[in-house]
């Protein structure tokens, strides 16, 4: 994709392009099984029977080269948040990063005297998504990886960027 | 269409024999390279949906916003290859190139050239060798070579952990397999494949078709060792240590991203039916009808080959989604141990039971 | 086995791994598959409960012990009030133990299904685990029903709980006692035995009693090894000493006692065990205020306590200190998983890489509650 | 065995090792640290007392200027009785004998007191932080604690301390 990526003027044919682009993407986000704390489980219990993740297309990948979406699932410490980092870098581009959670968002609860806590995982990965929540119910994830479906698809890969 | 036939008609064009050949194997390589690809993806799709109905979930729906895919997630495996093949393609710098960017297709091409030699029908094969069943069993060992290549390339500790178990298995299991087929070949004295299937027309004991599986108790469980041993050949649950998602991460796949992966996947897809395909022909009659001299035209012996095909494939799906995984060394006890053993025992049952009453 | 010494080879298992319940750190020698040495490296959670604790007022830290160990919150509010209602000298209504009893239990088959889940996910067997999570989230709807929570629940206050049970909550949960109890016999069926699930467990990662002991192992994974100990019944808490129940012991049905098969028959059995509890504080929940003796104010008198209380893990412990103000001086956490972990190294080392995964979910950890 | 027998037998045997303090409650003693080793073998081995099981070891600051302190909880399957065992410790020398061979759950909790308040348990094998990163500084757990200010250049942010009532 590197070579080709921002490289045509914006025309009907590489709009069409962009378009089958982002729906292949947006389709076929498969996440990285990736679990940190509390929000693990209601990452875990939305991939299960009952919501099922698989509707729209997510099947969980536990190498983070087969994976698009990384689910940061919980609190980020001191400790993990250069590993967080270093499984980001590992991932393929196109690759997207879901906040769920409040600790993985900014700390949350753990905010004031967490002196081993990250602030927010967005101080060492970019983020696309945040979905709120302490835990997020899986309802609240879905919608964040709905959001995050938007996203992709509103994405022009091919064509060149205006600056 | 075998290369045969082609390469007759291309004889009466003129006289370039190497190069009709060359032509008549690209033209055949052709089709079958399409039909890889959208039996795999049939194959993908059926196994998220088959799986999903045994958890008691829904599979892909093509829920989501925007453009989704399609009805009841119809295109969820398309969107999946097209985005696969769009995904950056990581090379890790500490990787053996060459082989890193080799492996995935060599594994690719033990599957794809093993198509050569199936019958999908009376007149469908590409080429009918008289040696079609050794020829199938040698070249799918191609795969295993791939297999080591990637995760030694790799450069990555679960990747060689994977390899070495892929390795340690795929040998091991080939001799159960063999050793079943040669009850196979015993019977019906012949290694084509279309000799094979022809050998199997007819009623045995009155009601029960003539394919091999029911001609005497031996072949019937040869089957269950050859399809059990292909199984294994597959590295499928119970049977999936060199992927072991619990354990190696992705095993040999672990640092393949992209293409390279779905490469991988692909292949997985095609040893899984060359496995039912050998089956198929080696033990349930091939294309032949289950009810001899009715329904077997051409057209219904695809639909036959192609059914049961299916039929063995599901059955590996839904191994699968029930059965734990075994540990290396108790797989390596069951294949040594256990098939070995039966499979060399059964060859003399067959050939006992054969000179008896046959 | 490993007559031939090879070269070795250390690997690293997580901390993103699929099989680590979470974020640990296997560092692992090993020959071949054989794996010699095993090292874990934990604090990869590491989220300072009891800084936290040493900050916040009393009821303020119900919330952090919600988040320790998430599986089973309830069952961690439940150490940490009646903890401090010892050290507060409160006796609460019937009611309100009644009550308590019945979500612990009901958070301990929801723990045991998740730890069962995800023990069939290590060996390499995915349906059992989602047929668990379908049936645990019938257990959250009766807690989303209770208290609107999910998952961490923050339900059990000093001196009551946060809500009273909702109507019609008798008959729910009966409901979902008559739905659950045939679904172990199909949990079984399916997983439990299943020849290669066995092959896999049974005598696998043998914990002795002695060192079990020696460990701190506690839990489940102690009565794994044969030890009759179980707080609930050995040092009454709350109501238990009023029912009737079964601590259901290893026994070495398939192997060795001690195995990792005795250590997940333990907690099928539980389940069994929890739902009889269940029943029984059902047929005898009382009637009565559950607000009535919330402290207004929580100033324990000086001093300091230690008590544990069984969660689905083992012994929790809480040592609480108090210098008489609103806030905690102190308050340790002693976490069952903790110790179980301490011990891998011990029943692990001379197995195939892949029994290291197995043993270390028999020990069914949560990191939350290691790291603190 | 009640607490009074063990603190009993304790003194019998390990004359001037317990030290009398009324702030404690019935079930806690306070050991003076240098015979600790000795004494934790014994109360593991003596038939009478037997402590088998060692529940907890929680560390413990007692102010800005007051001593560090280790606490065990020890409890024995076969006797079913309990004790509590404090020792305290200079704040700016902590050290105290490790138990970590005669309970070898020991090992652990050691390794996160001595983490969380840099106490020092001579005679450990393999004294690392545990919880927290290797390279960290400081003792968390300590009254006067202050955060580093950044870790492998991540700034870990100071917020304002708001009175809690």
């Amino acid at each position: 994709m590197g070579v080709l990526e921002h490289k045509f003027q914006d025309n009907v044919v590489v709009a069409s392009m962009d378009k089958l682009i982002g729906w292949a993407r947006s389709t076929s986000p498969w996440f990285f099984q990736f679990g940190l704390a509390c929000c693990a489980i209601e990452m875990m219990a939305t991939a299960a029977s009952r919501h099922d993740l698989m509707r729209i297309g997510m099947i969980p990948r536990s190498s983070p080269r087969q994976a698009d979406v990384m689910i940061v699932a919980g609190t980020v410490t001191m400790k993990m948040a250069l590993r967080v980092k270093k499984l980001y870098e590992q991932m393929a581009d196109p690759k997207y990063v879901i906040s769920m959670g409040s600790c993985a968002t900014s700390g949350g609860p753990y905010w004031q005297h967490g002196y081993h806590v990250l602030k927010g995982v967005d101080i060492v990965v970019h983020v696309d998504v945040y979905v709120p929540g302490c835990p997020p119910r899986p309802e609240a994830l879905i919608e964040g990886l709905l959001k995050l479906q938007e996203k992709i698809q509103a994405e022009r890969p091919l064509t060149r960027k205006s600056v | 269409m075998t290369v045969d036939t082609l390469m007759n008609w291309f004889a009466k064009l003129g006289d370039f024999p190497e190069l009709a050949f060359i032509l008549a194997v690209l033209i055949c390589a052709v089709p079958v390279f399409l039909f890889i690809a959208v039996y795999a993806l049939v194959a993908i799709y059926g196994e998220l949906k088959i799986s999903s109905f045994m958890q008691d979930k829904v599979g892909p729906m093509g829920q989501g916003v925007g453009l989704h895919a399609g009805k009841w997630g119809l295109l969820q495996p398309v969107a999946d290859a097209l985005k696969l093949i769009l995904k950056e393609d990581i090379i890790p710098t500490s990787a053996d190139k060459k082989l890193f960017i080799l492996a995935p297709f060599i594994v690719f091409i033990g599957a794809f050239i093993a198509f050569a030699a199936l019958p999908f029908n009376q007149n469908i094969i590409i080429a009918d060798m008289n040696i079609g069943i050794f020829y199938i069993l040698a070249v799918s060992s191609l795969g295993v070579i791939g297999l080591i290549m990637a995760g030694w390339s790799s450069n990555n500790k679960w990747s060689l952990y994977g390899a070495m178990r892929s390795a340690a298995q795929i040998v091991s299991y080939e001799i159960p397999a063999a050793l079943s087929i040669i009850a196979v070949i015993m019977l019906t004295g012949t290694l084509s494949m279309q000799g094979i299937i022809q050998h199997q027309s007819g009623f045995v004991w009155g009601i029960l078709p003539n394919w091999i599986i029911f001609q005497n108790p031996f072949t019937f469980l040869a089957f269950f060792i050859f399809f059990i041993s292909g199984v294994a050949e597959c590295n499928r649950t119970p049977f999936d240590i060199p992927e072991a998602e619990s354990e190696l991460v992705a095993g040999a796949f672990t640092e393949y991203s992209g293409m390279r992966y779905a490469f991988f996947f692909l292949s997985e897809y095609a040893n899984m039916f060359i496995v039912s395909g050998i089956a198929v022909t080696a033990f349930l009659g091939g294309w032949q009808s289950p009810i001899s001299g009715i329904l077997n035209s051409p057209a219904w012996g695809l639909w036959w080959f192609m059914s049961k095909a299916m039929f063995l494939i599901f059955a590996m799906i839904w191994f699968r989604w029930t059965f734990p995984r075994l540990r290396v060394d108790q797989l390596m006890n069951v294949c040594w141990k256990g098939f070995t053993p039966i499979a060399m025992v059964n060859i003399f049952g067959v050939g006992i039971w054969h000179l008896m009453l046959g | 086995m490993g007559v031939v010494q090879g070269d070795q080879m250390v690997l690293n298992i997580g901390p993103q791994h699929p099989s680590t319940h979470g974020v640990l750190r296997l560092q692992v020698r090993t020959d071949g598959e054989i794996v010699s040495e095993i090292k874990p490296y934990i604090g990869y959670l590491h989220r300072c409960f009891e800084k936290h604790s040493e900050n916040v007022t009393y009821e303020q830290v119900i919330p952090f012990t919600d988040r320790c160990d998430y599986v089973a919150s309830m069952n961690n509010n439940f150490g940490y009030v009646v903890t401090m209602e010892e050290l507060m000298e409160i006796k609460v209504p019937d009611r309100v133990e009644y009550i308590r009893v019945i979500m612990a239990e009901l958070n301990r088959i929801a723990s045991h299904l998740l730890a069962l889940g995800t023990y069939g996910l290590d060996v390499g067997a995915f349906t059992p685990f989602l047929y668990m999570f379908r049936d645990r989230e019938r257990i959250l709807d009766i807690f989303e029903l209770t208290c609107g929570a999910r998952l961490l629940y923050n339900y059990m206050w000093v001196g009551g709980v946060s809500h009273d049970l909702p109507k019609d909550f008798e008959r729910i949960c009966i409901g979902f006692l008559d739905y659950f109890e045939p679904k172990i016999k199909e949990y079984n069926d399916l997983l439990t035995h299943n020849k290669i699930f066995l092959e896999r467990t049974a005598d696998v990662g043998v914990l002795p009693p002695d060192v079990a002991i020696n460990f701190g192992v506690s839990g489940p994974n102690l009565r794994g090894s044969g030890v009759n100990w179980d707080v609930r019944k050995d040092e009454p808490y709350s109501i238990y000493d009023r029912f009737e129940f079964e601590i259901p012991l290893g026994e070495g049905e398939f192997g060795t006692v001690g195995d990792s098969f005795d250590r997940y028959w333990v907690r099928v059995c539980e389940m069994k065990e929890s739902i009889k509890i269940i029943r029984q504080a059902i047929k005898d929940l009382p009637d009565g205020d559950v607000f009535q003796t919330i402290p207004k104010k929580i100033r324990p008198p000086k001093g300091s306590i230690y008590r544990r209380t069984e969660s689905p893990r083992g012994d929790l412990g809480y040592y609480i200190i108090s210098d008489g103000s609103p806030i905690p001086y102190r308050v340790k956490m002693r976490s069952p998983a903790f110790t179980a972990l301490s011990s891998l190294g011990e029943i692990a080392e001379g197995w195939m890489l892949s029994d290291v995964i197995a043993i270390l979910g028999s020990l069914d950890i949560v990191l939350g509650e290691i790291d603190r | 065995m009640t607490s009074t027998e063990i603190k009993e037998t304790l003194d019998r045997q390990f004359p001037g090792s317990v030290i009398e303090n009324i702030d404690l409650a019935e079930n806690q003693l306070e050991l003076k640290p240098d015979q600790w080793l000795e004494i934790a073998t014994f109360l593991k081995n003596e038939p009478g007392l037997s402590f088998d099981q060692l529940e907890c070891v929680t560390g413990i600051d007692t102010g800005e200027e007051g001593p560090l302190q280790s606490r065990y909880n020890f409890h024995s399957m076969e006797h079913r009785h309990k004790i509590e065992v404090v020792i305290s410790l200079d704040r700016n020398n902590p050290k105290v004998a490790s138990i970590e061979q005669v309970w070898r759950v020991g090992d652990w909790f050691e390794r996160e007191t001595y983490d969380m308040f840099g106490i020092i348990y001579e005679g450990h094998r393999d004294l690392r932080r545990i919880l927290c990163p290797e390279d960290w500084e400081g003792w968390p757990l300590r009254k006067d604690y202050e955060p580093q200010e950044t870790y492998h250049g991540i700034v870990v942010p100071k917020i304002k301390e708001e009175e809690w009532e």
